[in-house]
């Protein structure tokens, strides 16, 4: 589809993909770097044939160390470069957890805006593929608590496509989650059609009984628990946050006053999180309009489990109709 | 700059007298002499290549070359060594080759078994049997080893049933066995980091003053792969152990590959010079030559535990499969390659050299087979039949100490569970 | 002082070092590792002459890398060891957080509880003394949203020589936070006197005006806060978390349902932390009591600015005062 | 195992023939040879020392030995060296005399602002003129230097005026200059952190097509201390510099302590050796002697722009005074130490040869005298009336592009700061 103008059903993985090729062909100063990137594409495949058709001078597989993935895309951002690095699985960007939060997120201020950071961080997120220990993590609130960079989250290969190339093009650095289990889900891209903004959310669907907010991989099960309430009657309006920091929680608070109930719902562990953050906001902002507390459903306060639990460890459909449930019975 | 100076020139091949016959852990020594030498460097320490063409014509040798132990021959041939000759009984390398056959047969049929269905995901150890049989043997029942996520043979050598092998691979746990009483700790998923959990247990040993004999004493040994090599707790490691004389022996099991990343993505020269920058000795080993392997490792231990560790061994080997069951190495690496490593293949010659050289009766053979076909149906029975865990073990053990908010939201979402008809 | 019974007057910093040498004394297996513990006894002197009297083979001046300090604990851990680690400032925590993160939160749970980690993390936190970059900052909510490890924060003298020493005593992994700013300030220690649990919050200051809630360094200014609002007649109730994780609630909703106000204090950002954790849980918690929205005082979401601005960020009494008149206009 | 073989021995002492004049750079350009050597190693390379009593002993010679680079002895002495030789002109030593005064002026001035309460805090460079100044001077314009938080000398040769190094120690910024108009990055904190930037920032220099030519070529410079050296960001930027043969001089100043943590907390054996496990090259240079570090770092520059970075240099030298101003060294170093090294302080040494060679006259000395006194008055008035910057600071240059958010959180804090009588 390379392109090529007009409607195409694309996969998550293959959104991205294009995107990314699309801002290395509109920026020579784009380049891509991690391990696995070049001759493999990637373990998921995203960066397919960029080495291929860019050279090893803009896809450069690197050695096997976050922290050095991360802390030379510094350097090459102070160069005037925009690198896109690619954390292998969201279990291994502990090790440049120092070079983002202090280096990264810091350079603009700490320079009082003469130095900027354009550095893209692809982190592919969350469970629920079956994987062994550290490759099925949410570590998404460590860095919505972060100063300084931004963080997005696409849910579906339009946003894939679009929001890829948007984090590129902006200034700030960017953390950019990729919801891995959905990475072979399709939609259909039309290149025509103008993206709304990076950092602001949307609603995926009206409803009336209850608004539901999540992003990255939940936004499928919540559309999903939206449709089987629907048999029940109940009218679930749903949100994808899209940007997790800034948070756009205007469509949120519009949506909280009309419905009276909201729930968070998110994979990652609920303690000090950005859900939790979520509730605290809606709290105080619609104080006068929830007609029942604010509810949570997250992965529990614990490791993410090995992988024949986390079918019981993901919020899925039942756990968010629990809670709809649990927040009508206000 | 004179050119450096080479070593002496290898002894001229030869089979070694083979000593008397023994029983499971094979009984050998190497011959080493004392180590000694001057401290301070050469007076211009900028005879180290610099122009990248020479560097990359250097990596190209990396598996190669005289720098590199070997006491067998691809073919077979038992050749000797000035620093690391071995004398091992007929028993010791057919003990060596059972544990190779074996180590290899679990390792396929898990690989089978992940085909199958049956594992999520198998990290296949094809190819370095020889250094992982090596290094394990070399152990005492004392030492402590600790793993990364592919080192099925040195479990093996360590008493860890290959059945205990399965639960991560399968989703039901993330380490079975008992690290203490197997002296074998759990898999390290995160690259590099268990090699300052060694570091940090030799200082142990240290503290508790179990240093000082090459018998009696206590090592760690730590493994980890060329792709590690870049991780900055990697270097953290052999700092640590360089300032607290840890009896750590860093095994750098170097299978030219960190998933599609070959050996040039992460140095120009070869792994085991790095050692001597952090002023402890760096040793390169033919991985796939077992004896080499035992014979150097063993040495390396001795040396902790006697108090003069750390030491890092790189040990050249091939890892023959993909990097995983996820993984599809034809889309970076050529089929050629792979071709000329099995041409080095660490079971084979040991085979070769037992049978050219009399050592091994058919018999022998023939049992190894039958034991490794045995091995493989209890591997796949108990695969099979692993029960899986309850929602309760989402919450169970996160914490030494009682956890009551934990222990409601157990009862809280079991509550939830048991409230669906079909139990969910 | 050290090892006397009755009653003395001692600095914060001079509680810490008395429980250390104390939980030392009582235990050959607690070793002290870190920058500059040994000769220079801490660049805040908590382990002064800790060598001296211990030796070398129990108090361990480490090289200059914080994983290294972390993982080689862990090992150490394994070995049958409890190290209590010192991270030298707040900002210096990061390189050892995928250790912390990964590793140390990691292995009980991962060996099924054959592996115990009882290793203490001291970090001296927080800002207020006029220092440079990196040398002010409040990260506890990155460790209060991890799963696997313990965090607690002392506020005064008496709790900082009571609560190392069972932050040390706990079987599980301790992130240990310092208020640095509060070092020198002194308070009365009767040793007599049994301390409560770890993992409690306490009742600080009764009143029945509003809750204010906090922890750490922030503690002390609450009640500054409340002295000057008794002025103004109104009447502040105070807790002191004490701990981060697990959280102990429970005296927190008690008190809100009494005063059906919440002020939430922390230097830290408030974005994605743990005070919108605890706005979360009691909005939710005490729905049916709540007068006012949950407010909270926090840094703002902002890297921690240049030490002439501090005064500015950091949460005052006007600032807490100020919320509270926020809470009593609802 | 055969000792390894020494470099030739130095030549004999003796002052070099003194070059035309020039104004501001010195012109000068060391001998060196073309590099090559063998590429695999010797075949056993395990003649490291690995017994902790040899390595103790050998890092007591750390500082001195015939690995170190010299020029100039601690006497004034001229002395040859076979590789890094040195033409260079009187005015040329004058030049870099002039500046080691003027920068160790800046450092006592900055420290007396602090004990006055001028400035929260101050790191000293004092002892470690020579080593920066000879570093920042064979820095060509187009080269780029990442500094730690120490090297105040490298700004002053950057052309970085020394009032703007001020803001940081009174808290007022977090760096003030222009990186990029200056070629001298913003001050790094966070130990190790910046040889990652500097080797990103070189990869795009060699991205960028800027290498091949020693003299227009573009190279990067940085800097970090003995202490740095343990921390992962260090090694891992040694990796990405071999790896992607980045043109970067790593420039260690070996100043024997991390805050309280003496030379042996972080290594056995001197750390210039560490390079050649990474295969680039690494020197050991005197960094008292401020020809000898010129001589060697030009070289270093212009390998590297030539493109056969990297490059490791530690300068031996000493940290004469604190870690900062809040450190008190008397409670870990005997003040033996530091009358040992104030007999190699690295100015006086240029002083006794420019004086006993004729080289200078005594106007040149009152003449240095006077600008260093103006310079410190002139910082002293800078200080003392640096403005404070208002509590919009805080929300401001967070991000590039406009944030909503945080423009809502200064308006909203102005209102309140505003609400009170006084402005607060
Ligand atoms: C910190 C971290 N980063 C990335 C990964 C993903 N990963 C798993 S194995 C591997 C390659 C390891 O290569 P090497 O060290 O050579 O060991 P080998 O797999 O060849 O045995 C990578 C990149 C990881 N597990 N941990
Ligand atoms: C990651 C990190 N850990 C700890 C510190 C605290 N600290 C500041 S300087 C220093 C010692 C640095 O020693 P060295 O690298 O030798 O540089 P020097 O100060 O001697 O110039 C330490 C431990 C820090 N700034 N960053
Ligand atoms: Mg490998
Ligand atoms: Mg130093």
């Amino acid at each position: 589809m390379a392109g090529s103008a007009g409607t195409q059903t694309i996969t998550l993985a293959k959104g991205l993909n294009q995107g990314l090729r699309a801002a290395m062909e509109a920026d020579p100063k784009v380049i891509v770097m991690g391990e696995d990137v070049g001759k493999l594409g990637g373990v998921f495949r995203i960066t397919d044939g960029l080495q291929k058709d860019f050279g090893e001078q803009r896809v450069l597989d690197t050695p096997l160390g976050e922290s050095g993935i991360i802390g030379t895309a510094v350097g090459l951002a102070l160069r005037g470069y925009r690198p896109v690095c690619e954390i292998q699985f969201d279990g291994f960007v502990y090790p440049a957890f120092d070079q983002i939060v202090t280096q990264l997120a810091r350079f603009h201020y700490r320079s009082q805006g003469k130095l900027r950071m354009p550095v893209v961080v692809r982190v592919p997120h969350g469970g629920g593929i079956g994987a062994v220990e550290h490759h099925s993590e949410s570590p998404e609130s460590y860095f919505a608590h972060t100063p300084g960079i931004k963080v997005v989250a696409c849910a579906n290969a339009v946003d894939a496509y679009w929001m890829i190339q948007q984090a590129i093009a902006c200034d700030d650095p960017v953390i950019f989650f990729e919801p891995k289990r959905r990475y072979w889900e399709k939609a259909s891209l039309d290149l025509a059609a103008a993206p709304p903004p990076l950092f602001s959310s949307r609603l995926v669907r009206s409803g009336t009984t209850a608004t539901v907010v999540t992003y990255g991989p939940m936004v499928r099960t919540a559309l999903d628990a939206a449709t089987v309430a629907e048999q029940d009657g109940q009218r679930l309006e749903v949100i994808d946050l899209r940007t997790l920091s800034p948070l756009d929680l205007a469509p949120v608070f519009d949506s909280v006053r009309r419905t009276g109930r909201l729930i968070c719902v998110s994979e990652a562990p609920g303690e000090a999180s950005l859900i939790g953050e979520l509730a605290a906001r809606v709290s105080q902002e619609c104080f006068y309009s929830l007609e029942a507390p604010v509810l949570r459903v997250t992965g529990f306060d614990t490791p993410y489990p090995p992988a024949k639990c986390e079918e019981d460890y993901l919020p899925d459909v039942d756990r968010i109709l629990d809670a709809v449930d649990r927040a009508l019975g206000y | 700059m004179p050119p450096r100076k080479r070593a002496p020139s290898r002894s001229s091949p030869g089979a070694k007298p083979v000593g008397s016959p023994i029983v499971g852990q094979p009984t050998v020594g190497p011959v080493v002499e004392p180590l000694a030498g001057p401290i301070v460097g050469t007076a211009m320490e900028i005879d180290g290549p610099h122009n990248p063409q020479q560097i990359i014509a250097g990596l190209r040798a990396t598996s190669e070359g005289e720098d590199l132990v070997q006491l067998l021959t691809p073919e077979g041939q038992r050749v000797s060594h000035p620093r690391f000759d071995l004398e091992i009984s007929a028993a010791g390398i057919q003990a060596l080759y059972r544990d190779m056959v074996l180590v290899r047969r679990v390792d396929r049929e898990a690989n089978v078994l992940q085909r199958q269905g049956q594992l999520g995901l198998w990290a296949p150890l094809l190819g370095q049997e020889a250094a992982q049989v090596g290094a394990g043997r070399a152990m005492a029942p004392q030492d402590m080893a600790f793993p990364s996520y592919r080192e099925h043979g040195v479990a093996w050598c360590r008493g860890v049933d290959p059945t205990e092998l399965l639960g991560i691979f399968r989703g039901v746990d993330q380490g079975s066995w008992d690290p203490n009483s197997t002296g074998f700790q759990l898999y390290a998923v995160v690259v590099g980091t268990q090699c300052l959990h060694a570091t940090g247990y030799a200082m142990g040993q240290r503290l508790d003053g179990k240093i000082g004999n090459a018998e009696t004493g206590e090592a760690t040994i730590c493994f980890f792969g060329d792709g590690a090599t870049s991780q900055g707790d990697v270097h953290e490691a052999f700092v640590w152990a360089a300032v607290y004389d840890a009896p750590v022996v860093f095994f750098c099991q170097n299978n030219q590959w960190a998933i599609s990343a070959s050996l040039d993505r992460q140095t120009r020269v070869p792994l085991y010079r790095r050692a001597r920058g952090y002023g402890f000795p760096g040793i390169r080993v033919d991985g796939n030559d077992v004896l080499a392997v035992f014979a150097v490792t063993q040495w390396a231990l001795r040396e902790c535990r006697t108090g003069n560790g750390p030491v890092l061994i790189e040990a050249c080997t091939y890892r023959m499969d993909a990097h995983t069951t996820s993984d599809d190495p034809t889309r970076y690496r050529l089929a050629d390659e792979l071709e000329e490593w099995k041409l080095k293949d660490p079971l084979e010659r040991v085979r070769v050299h037992l049978v050219r050289e009399g050592l091994a009766e058919p018999d022998f053979f023939a049992g190894v087979i039958d034991e490794a076909d045995e091995l493989a149906r209890r591997l796949r029975d108990y695969c099979t039949s692993m029960p899986v865990p309850g929602p309760e073990r989402i919450f169970s053990n996160i914490y030494a100490e009682a956890s009551p908010s934990l222990d409601a939201a157990r009862a809280d979402f079991l509550a939830y569970h048991a409230s669906f008809e079909d139990g969910h």
